[in-house]
C-alpha cells in the first residue's frame, strides 16, 4: 500500500475508533436522561454489551480461526487478554489476582479507548454508574456463546479498567428432541 | 474434483441452510428428516470418536471419507455447525469451511439481521456462500 | 430484543386505539400516558438516536476542521462537510451534491457506511431507516457546529445508495 | 516561552469558557481581564478580514501584547503576553494555540461536558502549567 494509502486507513481507522467512543459516551448521557438512576443504566449497558457479546462470539471466531478450544479460565483470560481485546478495542490487557482455584480473576484493560477522554462525574460513580459496563456484558455474552457461565463487572481504575469476572457453570448443549447422546 | 452439498445447523441441531451443487442421487427422505439425519449422524461421529479416543486430549472431527465422497465438519466454539460433501479427494476443505463461516457470520449474524427480525434474505445467504464455494479450487 | 420491543408497540397502539375514542377530557388520558409511551416508543427511538447522533457531531466537526482552512461561505461549509468530513466519520467522500441555491443541498452517497451490511435492492428499503437516524444526527451536530443551523433528512430508493437533504434554517 | 502572562478561551457569543493567568501575575488580574476585554473587540474587527484561524497580534499597551486565534466554530483563544517580551517567535505563539486547540477538542469529547459551559480537564491544565512554568 503506499505511503499515504497507509496513513489514510490508520487516519480511518483512528476517525472510527474516536466516532465509536463519542458516540457510546452520548448514548451513555442519552441513557442516564432515560433512567435518572445510574444503576439502572449500568445494567442497560450490561444487557447492551451482551446482546453485542453473544454476537462478536462468531464474529471472533470466524476471524480468529487459529483460537484454541478452550477448556478452562486460563485459557479463556489467555484468549481474552492477547486475542479479543486487542481486536476489537486495539488495546493490550493481562489478567491478575486469580482466585478461588482459578474461578474468579480480573483482565486488566490497559489504557482503555472507550474512557481515555471521559471525565465521569464523582456523583454519578457513587450511585453506581459502571460507564464501561458494555464492555464486561459483551465478555459475560461471548462466553455465553461458547457455554461458559460467567459474571463480570467493570471498574474503572485511573486509565485503565477492570472487569472482575467469576466463572459460575459450564451450559450443557441442549440437544433436539429424540437426539440422546 | 468437486463439491455436492452443503448443511448448516445452529447449535439446537436447527437446519439453517441447504444447498447443493452435484447431487444426482436423492436421500428419499423428507429434508427435515435428512437434516436430523445428517445432524444426529455429526452428534454420534462426536460422542464415540471421542469414547474410542486412546487418550483424552482435546480432538474435534474434521472428516470422515468413503470411496464416493469426503463429509468435511466444521463446529465452531458457539455450536455452529457445518457440514461440506465433497469429492474424497478435495483439499482445502478447512480453508472453504472457515470463508463459508465467515459469510454466515456477514449475513445471519449481522446486526441488521437480528434487527429485521424475521431474519436476513436467504438470497443474500444464499448469494455469499455460492459465491465463496464457487471460487474454491476444490470446485470444478 | 427488538421484536419484542415491536409487539409490544403494536399491543399498545392498538389497545389505545380503542380507548383513545373513549376519552373525554384531557384529565382521562393522563392516566394513559404510560401506554401513549409505549404505543409510540418506535418514534422515539430514533429520535434519541439522531439526539445521540447530534452531540457527536458537534464534537466530530471540531477535530475535523481544526487542519482544515478557514471556512466562510455557506458552500464552503457544506462542501467541507461532503469531502473532509464525510470521509473522516463516512468513510468515503460523497458521490454528487446539488442544491437550488435557496438553502436546500441534497446529498447523494451510493454506498452509505451504516447500510453495508443490508442486502442490496428495495426489500430492505423500509426498515432502513433506523439506521439513519444516528448520521441525520451526526451532521445536524456539524453544521450547528459550524454555525449553520439546519433540518437533516435521508431517503432511501435503493440499499445502499442514500439521499440526505440539507435544509439550512434561514438566517435570523 | 519567557513571559506569558495569561490564556483565554471564549464560545462563539463570547461567553467565557476558559481562563489561566500565570502564578506570578496574579497580583494584576484585573489590569489583564480588562486588557483581554480590549483584545476580544479587535478579534471580531480581525476575523472577517482573516483568511486563517491565526489571528496574529491583536492588541497592546506598554504592559502587554495579546495574540487571537478564532477555529472555524467560532470559538476565539486569546493569548497574553509580556510587552517586553522578545523571545516569543510567530511560530511558537502558533504552536501554543494549535496545542489549546486540540486541548479543547478533548476536553469537549467528555461526554458529560455540556457544550458552551466553563471548561475543566487535565490537558488544558496541564497545558497552562507548561506554557507558564518556562517564563522567568
Amino acid at each position: 500500500m503506499s505511503k499515504n494509502a497507509k496513513q489514510n486507513l490508520a487516519d480511518s481507522k483512528k476517525m472510527s475508533a474516536e466516532l465509536f467512543c463519542l458516540t457510546y459516551g452520548s448514548l451513555v448521557t442519552e441513557l442516564l436522561r432515560d433512567y435518572e438512576d445510574p444503576k439502572e443504566v449500568t445494567m442497560q449497558l450490561d444487557k447492551m454489551g451482551f446482546n453485542m457479546g453473544t454476537r462478536l462470539a462468531d464474529d471472533f471466531l470466524a476471524k480468529n480461526s487459529n483460537v484454541p478450544r478452550c477448556t478452562d479460565c486460563r485459557q479463556i483470560a489467555e484468549v481474552l487478554c492477547k486475542n479479543a481485546i486487542p481486536c476489537y478495542l486495539g488495546t493490550t490487557a493481562n489478567s491478575s489476582n486469580w482466585v478461588g482455584g482459578d474461578r474468579e480473576f480480573t483482565i486488566v484493560i490497559e489504557n482503555n479507548p472507550l474512557n481515555e477522554l471521559v471525565q465521569v462525574p464523582p456523583n454519578l460513580l457513587a450511585a453506581g454508574l459502571s460507564y464501561s459496563q458494555v464492555i464486561a456484558g459483551a465478555i459475560r455474552g461471548a462466553l455465553e456463546a461458547v457455554h461458559f457461565k460467567v459474571y463480570a463487572t467493570a471498574m474503572e481504575n485511573g486509565a485503565n479498567t477492570e472487569i472482575r469476572i467469576r466463572f459460575d457453570s459450564v451450559l450443557k448443549d441442549n440437544l433436539p428432541a429424540g437426539e440422546d447422546d | 474434483m468437486t463439491i455436492f452439498n452443503i448443511y448448516i445447523f445452529d447449535r439446537e441441531g436447527q437446519c439453517l441452510y441447504y444447498d447443493e451443487w452435484f447431487r444426482t442421487k436423492q436421500s428419499g427422505l423428507p429434508p427435515i428428516q435428512e437434516y436430523q439425519l445428517v445432524f444426529g449422524m455429526m452428534l454420534s461421529m462426536k460422542s464415540f470418536s471421542e469414547r474410542l479416543s486412546t487418550n483424552d486430549s482435546n480432538q474435534t472431527v474434521n472428516s470422515f471419507r468413503t470411496s464416493a465422497y469426503k463429509m468435511n465438519f466444521l463446529e465452531s466454539a458457539t455450536g455452529v455447525k457445518i457440514l461440506l460433501n465433497s469429492d474424497p479427494a478435495a483439499t482445502g476443505m478447512p480453508d472453504l469451511l472457515q470463508k463459508i463461516y465467515q459469510a454466515w457470520v456477514e449475513t445471519v449474524n449481522s446486526p441488521v439481521a437480528n434487527l429485521l427480525g424475521e431474519g436476513i434474505d436467504h438470497g443474500f445467504l444464499q448469494s455469499k456462500i455460492r459465491d465463496v464455494v464457487t471460487k474454491h479450487p476444490a470446485y470444478v | 430484543m427488538s421484536i419484542e420491543g415491536e409487539k409490544i408497540r403494536m399491543e399498545a397502539k392498538e389497545k389505545w386505539g380503542e380507548i383513545a375514542e373513549a376519552c373525554v377530557d384531557s384529565s382521562e388520558v393522563e392516566q394513559y400516558t404510560g401506554l401513549i409511551h409505549k404505543a409510540f416508543a418506535h418514534a422515539n427511538s430514533e429520535t434519541q438516536l439522531e439526539t445521540i447522533g447530534f452531540r457527536v457531531g458537534q464534537v466530530l466537526v471540531e477535530k475535523v476542521s481544526k487542519d482544515s482552512p478557514k471556512l466562510v461561505t455557506e458552500l464552503e461549509i457544506v462542501k467541507f462537510i461532503c469531502k473532509e468530513f464525510w470521509s473522516a466519520v463516512f468513510g468515503k467522500q460523497v458521490d454528487n451534491l446539488r442544491t437550488n441555491h435557496q438553502g436546500v443541498y441534497v446529498v447523494q452517497d451510493n454506498k452509505f457506511t451504516t447500510l453495508r451490511c443490508f442486502p442490496e435492492g428495495t426489500q430492505y428499503v423500509k426498515s432502513s431507516g433506523r439506521f439513519l437516524a444516528l448520521p441525520c444526527g451526526i451532521l445536524r451536530g456539524a453544521l450547528d457546529s459550524l454555525n449553520i443551523p439546519a433540518i437533516v433528512t435521508a431517503t432511501v430508493e435503493s440499499i445502499p445508495a442514500v439521499k440526505f437533504q440539507l435544509q439550512i434554517a434561514a438566517k435570523a | 516561552m519567557a513571559g506569558i502572562i495569561a490564556i483565554y478561551i471564549y464560545g462563539r457569543e463570547n461567553s467565557r469558557l476558559f481562563h489561566a493567568v500565570n502564578p506570578e501575575e496574579l497580583g494584576n488580574v484585573c489590569d489583564i481581564e480588562m486588557f483581554v476585554f480590549c483584545s476580544l473587540d479587535i478579534v471580531d474587527e480581525k476575523v472577517v478580514k482573516s483568511n486563517e484561524m491565526y489571528l496574529g497580534q491583536l492588541f497592546t499597551d506598554q504592559r502587554y501584547k495579546s495574540f487571537g486565534f478564532v477555529t472555524n466554530t467560532g470559538v476565539k483563544i486569546v493569548l497574553v503576553v509580556d510587552f517586553l517580551n522578545s523571545t516569543l517567535k510567530d511560530q511558537d505563539v502558533r504552536s501554543i494555540f494549535k496545542r489549546f486547540h486540540v486541548f479543547y477538542c478533548k476536553t469537549i469529547s467528555n461526554p458529560f461536558y455540556t457544550i458552551g459551559s466553563p471548561l475543566h480537564s487535565r490537558w488544558l491544565d496541564d497545558g497552562c502549567k507548561e506554557i507558564f512554568a518556562k517564563s522567568e
